[in-house]
């Protein structure tokens, strides 16, 4: 299991190519990288504020949960905070697996509890605004399509 | 105890992170102290549906004791990934 | 929409970068990378035979269904043929879209209709042996997981 | 018409690949001719809900017609990704 929370910017190809090249038995990777996106077209870049030591903790927690409860064979969670320009990759998750079902829904499930349990906070930086993004709704109930595994038992 | 605030609740109340002597047993209480305190605090704790807690870094309630707590924060809820 | 059927050898890591590098409105990259696993211990290489035309004409049209059922504004299929070696990548699907949720959804579901619809073949050749290898009714089950949803309009 | 073979499929008959002229309506029809042709085929074509077909290079099923048609192609079943 790799945890990185980090402001330098990092190379997701290489990650990739790093976390394949390790797994031994596990013929299934799956990542997810977010990139930051100029939506309204005048992102200068965006500003990502983040809680040390308790970042870590989180991430490291969830990417836990993820590997028991699909028995991965490996997870890797890299996260920036800092001044992000537009299209610099923002973080990644990866995860390994004999099979494919168990390496998508471990990454799906890692995504939303990252996006709304990691103390982190976004801010967009304008030419002449800067606002913080809201949290959304929807972020918080992909959440709930989790919570039937997670009463049945793994955790 | 310290006490820290992140993203809007942090500008709203003009500092990162203070030491706080309080008498206060749950964080609605360390609430209602601070906002007593000042308008500034008055204005971040306006609306706590709209904030998020976590006490010695693990997300908790307002309703969590702060008995033993080295560590307490304030902010936002969390926009990663 | 960029979809190779291919004998050499392809860098994950590099394909990644580059599928990331060309979005312009898509945040959300998912990829899906598969490796030559030797489960039983003996494998020696995974022959991969594949039936030029129907192969590119049918990942082409799983793509094309993906990325109008999501509304993706990037899809990636590489696949390769022939002999491989252990570790070395056999394929990799690659999604980009505004949204996290469509990212996956749509590469969980290229690769069940991949795994069971386009025209490959795996054989593994071991020091005494070589053998097919037999579909999973797992892997048909999963393809319908996405009936309900064809069913209800977008293709 | 062109018949093509696929994995095991080429294997037991022998080659990937043979210009048949036939007369059968659809793709039962023309396995029933194969069949009865040689042991080999036989051998392949003994069990065909464990084959698949594809006409023309698209998926379809035994019942399929040939009218019009130019490339027939039989294998197991998919096992690619």
């Amino acid at each position: 299991m790799d945890i990185r929370v980090q402001e330098a910017a990092f190379d997701a190809g290489a990650e990739l190519n790093n976390f394949a090249a390790r797994q031994t038995d596990a013929g299934a990777v799956v990542t997810f990288t977010g990139i930051v996106r100029d939506v309204t077209g005048g992102l200068q870049h965006m500003r990502i504020e983040h809680y040390p030591g308790m970042t870590e903790k989180a991430l490291t927690a969830i990417a836990q949960e993820a590997a028991t409860r699909w028995g991965l064979s490996d997870v890797l969670v890299i996260h920036r905070f800092g001044d992000l320009a537009p299209t610099e990759p923002i973080m990644m998750v990866a995860t390994a697996s004999p099979h494919r079902a168990a390496s998508f829904a471990a990454a799906d499930f890692l995504m939303d509890y990252l996006k709304s349990r990691a103390p982190f906070w976004k801010k967009e930086i304008t030419g002449d605004s800067a606002d913080w993004v809201a949290a959304k709704d929807a972020d918080e109930d992909a959440l709930n399509r989790w919570t039937d595994l997670h009463d049945n038992g793994t955790t | 105890m310290d006490v820290l605030y992140f993203a809007w609740v942090r500008e709203r109340i003009g500092l990162p992170k203070e030491r706080i002597e309080t008498q206060a047993a749950t964080v609605k209480e360390l609430v209602a102290e601070l906002t007593a305190r000042e308008e500034r605090y008055a204005v971040a704790f306006a609306d706590v549906s709209a904030l998020r807690v976590a006490v010695d870094q693990e997300l908790t309630d307002f309703d969590a004791s702060l008995d033993g707590v080295r560590e307490v924060a304030f902010f936002p809820p969390m926009t990663g990934g």
